[in-house]
């Protein structure tokens, strides 16, 4: 009894602390990235999961990051998926096209959806991205 | 010639095995066979369970207080050196972009260590020692090197099977946390879009970042100092962009001659008389229920975030993320959405809570050093 | 149920903040900003600004006796490992052709070390002790890995601020060297083209080098044998063209580990009790001085020539760059004189000379030791 | 101002230069020749020339109790270290599918250690003690790593001589295999063709070679537990394709690392008083000797078993391949056969002799351990 | 004497277990090779020979692995050897064929001699050649 | 007093002694030098920049050798100088060629003026330029 005692204890102390260090360093981010004072944007949702995908490939190197199993999308493989998704995209942003016309500077979804593997490779290629020095 | 004295010392090996060194060496065996043929980690299932195969032979002389596997020991397990620069490693690969665009996704990684205590508590009850119950509730980290690190230092006898556990969970995600989230959410819930506002995130910033962390958490638990303090090294020298040939050394040439010292070290522990304890299949036992209490805590903190703020928006699938394995945690998460419906993308925000949750875990490991240091 | 005890604990880092330790942090933050912004050796600079702000976090464990940064200290610095590492590989990248065509160079490295000595005599006279004024004076080495030997073993209390300044100075060569050339020459000086007679050196002759060199310096200076011994086993592995396996993993996998190591170790000696003192300040301005003089000898020297050979035959900016950062010295020289005219090219002379000044730096490494074991 | 005093240190290295350490510089340049010009193992025999070298300048502080050339010895030869970890690499890159083809060729791999044990008789003879005799006659296993293994438990006061023979008798594979080839066979035998039967050796079966090989040496002869253990390590994660970074590693970072400090620190061994012996010379041609009667005995095992099969279905010209000089012992022997028949083709039969070789001195290596440590 | 009695002693039971150990091993990957039941073929001398080279190639790379001085076949460069040689089949092919025309998989020699060099090039391009995972 | 009188007395020595080694070296290499009896040649000032350049750029990869910042001559990029040198000198060299035509193995200057990247790019392609061996 006691030792549940202790073990309460340590729960409530270790889960506020980690609760309170962790909103700690939200307040502190929140703060630096006011200071940053970049503006945000509303990007398309394919545009982030490709970068997503880029970013989550580079870790992939780390020691201990499982390369995971193929994916698959309800028993299909997600690079058919992923076809006949760009497919069904493209035809809406045709219609939407169709609708109202306008110059953008890019079209969403256009850098389509490129497989995990795809863009891991290239992911590969560009990881040293960060301009050196300035 | 050939007389009775050399007889058996020649036969000495066969007459020192035990039955205890056989199984450990079948352990050995399962071990090889979830790192080749199921690709469980094999980076480290691999060489520990060389470690225990060549520790278990009969008078192994590499387990000599001169053999090469004590000293490999003695050389990165004992003095915590190995899992720091596995640390130093991946946060040199680990890009804390995600996490920096929605920087209140840190809550969700803090939710998903809760399987951490509620482990300890369990593994107190079952008549572990506190020190012993910190570390089998550190499985919870999901976190291979936090795992290693917090043990090596509270019960370094269970090193063994804790970090067996610790990495074959890592790579037990794609299994274990789909049917939790199903379990734990509406099909209305993981058909929640979140749309996605990016933010260039400056150089400056993602500079500062793993400095501010690392001041920030070692100022206040300075038990978490060296993990953090790795984890940040390596994301710093990345981010800096300055010293690439530092940062390739310490994600490749360090990194893989590390993982096989440390995983030959850590399979040396393995010793019959230690590992073929009940504890040991407790330890596992508890270390699974850890990692499935981490993805329901998760789930569910994000769903109370969503009772709140009165509005649905997140989708609790990402809830699960906030763990330690970064980045599969995320894409796990990303395919169960998917399968809901095909064209909701939720992996950056995966992400986030992902990196969330490596940051976390860390945070977690040193929060449980402080207090068992406090303790008690 | 937390009680007082516990919460002190808790508070334990934070109350161990200490003014010392912010300024320090602050330091390292000054170099973080030296190495990723004004890129000033980065590989060094960023690992040891870290080094300094892990050190200075309150309570650090990265500082128990067991903890990384001592052991790193002790693996490497304590017993010289990691300069001695560095040098194999500095050695398996310098091409000692230049100073082999123009043997008489070598003088022009000599003269570049009298900064050594001239702030040795005047670090004594601001009362800092001989082994003390010593570690200062090799700053004058320009030369990093010779700094950190040297003052390992004379004075290790004042191995940061002596390594900080070695590589940041090292870093200014552009900014310091040119108006020293330019105070200390006549255009017409500064216009004398040097006629380039080229002498193919043969593959035996760049074999016999590092040996000839080593067994010459290693029998009449003992304690230079191991600055000069690693240096040129590394141009040995080089040019011998047998070991390229060797030669890539001195210059490439070893010296990358072993820079990041070396960084974290000379950054953890940055403690805050040590380096707040007047006497880093002094340190840093005697090194600064050390430099300069450096560069002024060198160029009078040469212009020392042309007054006893009675010709303009020596260009005196080549004079500057017998220092040992290699090649950048000789890079500079050949931009102050392209800037007098642009179609003088002194490059390969100054390369000459600058082979010259690491040779030259290395044995007043020596010298320098030898004196003081003499000395007294 | 110069006093005596000054003057007689500073001439202190130049006083204690001895006969014996000039020869011994001279010795080093042996080496050197060897390494560059000859292209004997220069790998290996290079570094050792270059520890040879400053081990024997006068007065090197490189020998000192905290010198680096004692460091490196005590890192990794005292405690095995560096030849265990060369293993590896040599396991991760050598191919036991031409033993596992045919393996019937292990018997030859056994035949082919014959000269260590013949050597160890005439060394017992000629007056070295049990310990020495075994260590000189592990140079019969023509395999570096396990001579020094062997050695640096044995007799390590032998390490610098019996290194040194065992990596240059590897180089002469070519020059000393053919003539005893030629001695012990008739033209008819060296002309007779090995139909090769091709199996395909499933992957399955290419796992559990190196870890049955494991159990079963490692039960039978704990002593050879490290030695096979590593081989075979390095085999396993070559073969398992689930770790190519850490096979990667272990047979190109690692290994070029560990030889280099591994050929430094033998180097270092090699100091006057203990190498200016007749024994060295002994040693030498000892070691030469062994190596020729591994040969002959491997060609007459050849022969034997064609007596006592009654056919000719072996060409005799394998059995010399049966020792660790693997590939190139398989080349000479394919050499010396087409030079015969240009169109007979053996090299695949020789392979599997020569990884039999690799296998048997490893566990010809243990049992001389398991034999001295129960012996005498 | 008494060291020449030990000398002898050992030989013989130095010998003895190397060869027991070894006889074990060969029992051992019998029973294993058997398990596997793969079949036997028999192919060409010089397929199995390039194969060789090959995994001699591969191994040149280990520490300690010499690498060899020029093939020469009775004072002939090996490579020119072997271009008579791959000549010299050719025409036994040829001969072959025409007596008994059949269908193979692959003809016999069809990989031609690869010289060490070449096959060295290869096997470092195809090094890891094992797939990964299952 | 008595610091400064040893501090004066270690330089002399210090530089007496760093003076005569090195020119004890100097004596050595000129002996080695001699018994090589390799013919001097004068070579253009822009072939031996070339070649500086390249050794410049090996060593840039060591450990504490500084990348130093962009060249500029008097202010302008080192590129565009170094263009306006070439079109100089070709147009020397043509007066020359005019002035005294004769064969030549190679032009002075025909391999231009490389600019350090350009260089340094050359250099790692050829860094392991010493043959094997003997
Ligand atoms: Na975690
Ligand atoms: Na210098
Ligand atoms: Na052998």
């Amino acid at each position: 009894m006691e030792n549940l005692e202790w073990g309460l204890k340590m729960t409530v102390l270790g889960m506020g602390l980690v609760f309170a260090l962790l909103g700690l360093l939200w307040a502190l981010l929140t703060v630096i990235l006011m200071l940053d004072k970049e503006p945000k944007a509303v990007v398309s949702e394919l545009e982030t999961n490709a970068e997503a995908e880029r970013i989550a490939a580079v870790a992939d190197d780390a020691v201990g990051a499982q390369v995971p199993e193929p994916a698959t999308v309800n028993g299909m493989p997600a690079d058919l998926v992923a076809a006949i998704l760009v497919a069904t995209m493209k035809h809406k942003l045709i219609l939407r096209r169709q609708a109202a016309p306008f110059m953008r500077s890019y079209w969403p979804g256009s850098q389509l959806f490129a497989s995990r593997w795809v863009a891991s490779g290239r992911a590969r290629q560009t990881t040293n991205w960060q301009p050196r020095g300035k | 010639m050939i007389d009775q004295e050399t007889i058996g010392l020649l036969m000495k090996g066969v007459n020192n095995v035990t039955w205890q060194s056989l199984v450990m060496i079948g352990v050995s065996f399962v071990l090889f066979y979830l790192a080749i043929v199921k690709d469980y980690e094999p980076l480290l299932l691999l060489p520990i369970g060389a470690g225990c195969m060549l520790a278990n032979l009969p008078l192994s002389p590499l387990m000599d207080d001169t053999g090469m596997l004590k000293i490999l020991y003695g050389m990165g397990v004992e003095n915590e050196l190995y899992p720091l620069f596995v640390f130093i490693g991946i946060g040199a690969l680990t890009d804390f972009g995600p996490l920096l665009e929605n920087p209140k996704f840190v809550l969700l990684g803090a939710a998903g260590q809760f399987g951490i205590f509620l482990t300890l508590i369990l593994a107190l009850l079952m008549g572990f020692t506190q020190p012993e119950a910190a570390s089998i509730g550190i499985i919870g980290a999901i976190d291979g090197p936090t795992s290693i690190y917090v043990s090596g230092l509270l019960a370094p006898h269970m090193l063994g099977p804790i970090t067996v556990a610790a990495y074959s969970y890592m790579s037990l995600v794609p299994i274990i946390m789909p049917p939790v989230i199903y379990a734990l959410t509406t099909k209305r819930e993981r058909l929640i879009r979140m749309p996605y506002s990016q933010r260039k995130i400056s150089r400056r910033t993602r500079i500062m970042f793993p400095i501010v962390v690392t001041v920030m958490v070692g100022t206040l638990v300075p038990f978490a100092t060296p993990l953090i303090g790795m984890l940040m090294l390596g994301n710093l020298m990345k981010e800096s962009g300055a010293v690439e040939r530092l940062t390739k050394a310490s994600s490749n040439e360090i990194a893989n001659t590390v993982t096989l010292l440390l995983g030959l070290a850590i399979g040396s522990t393995m010793g019959g008389a230690d590992f073929l304890k009940t504890s040991t299949l407790f330890i596992l036992v508890l270390g699974l229920l850890a990692f499935c209490v981490d993805c329901a805590a998760g789930v569910l903190f994000a769903k109370f975030i969503n009772l709140i703020t009165g509005g649905n928006t997140v989708n609790p699938i990402i809830g699960a993320a906030g763990i330690s394995a970064f980045p599969m945690a995320a894409r796990v998460c990303q395919r169960v959405a998917q399968d809901e419906d095909f064209e909701n993308f939720l992996l950056m925000h995966a992400m986030g809570a992902n990196a969330a949750g490596q940051v976390a875990s860390v945070v977690a490991g040193g929060v449980l050093l402080a207090l068992m240091g406090a303790g008690g």
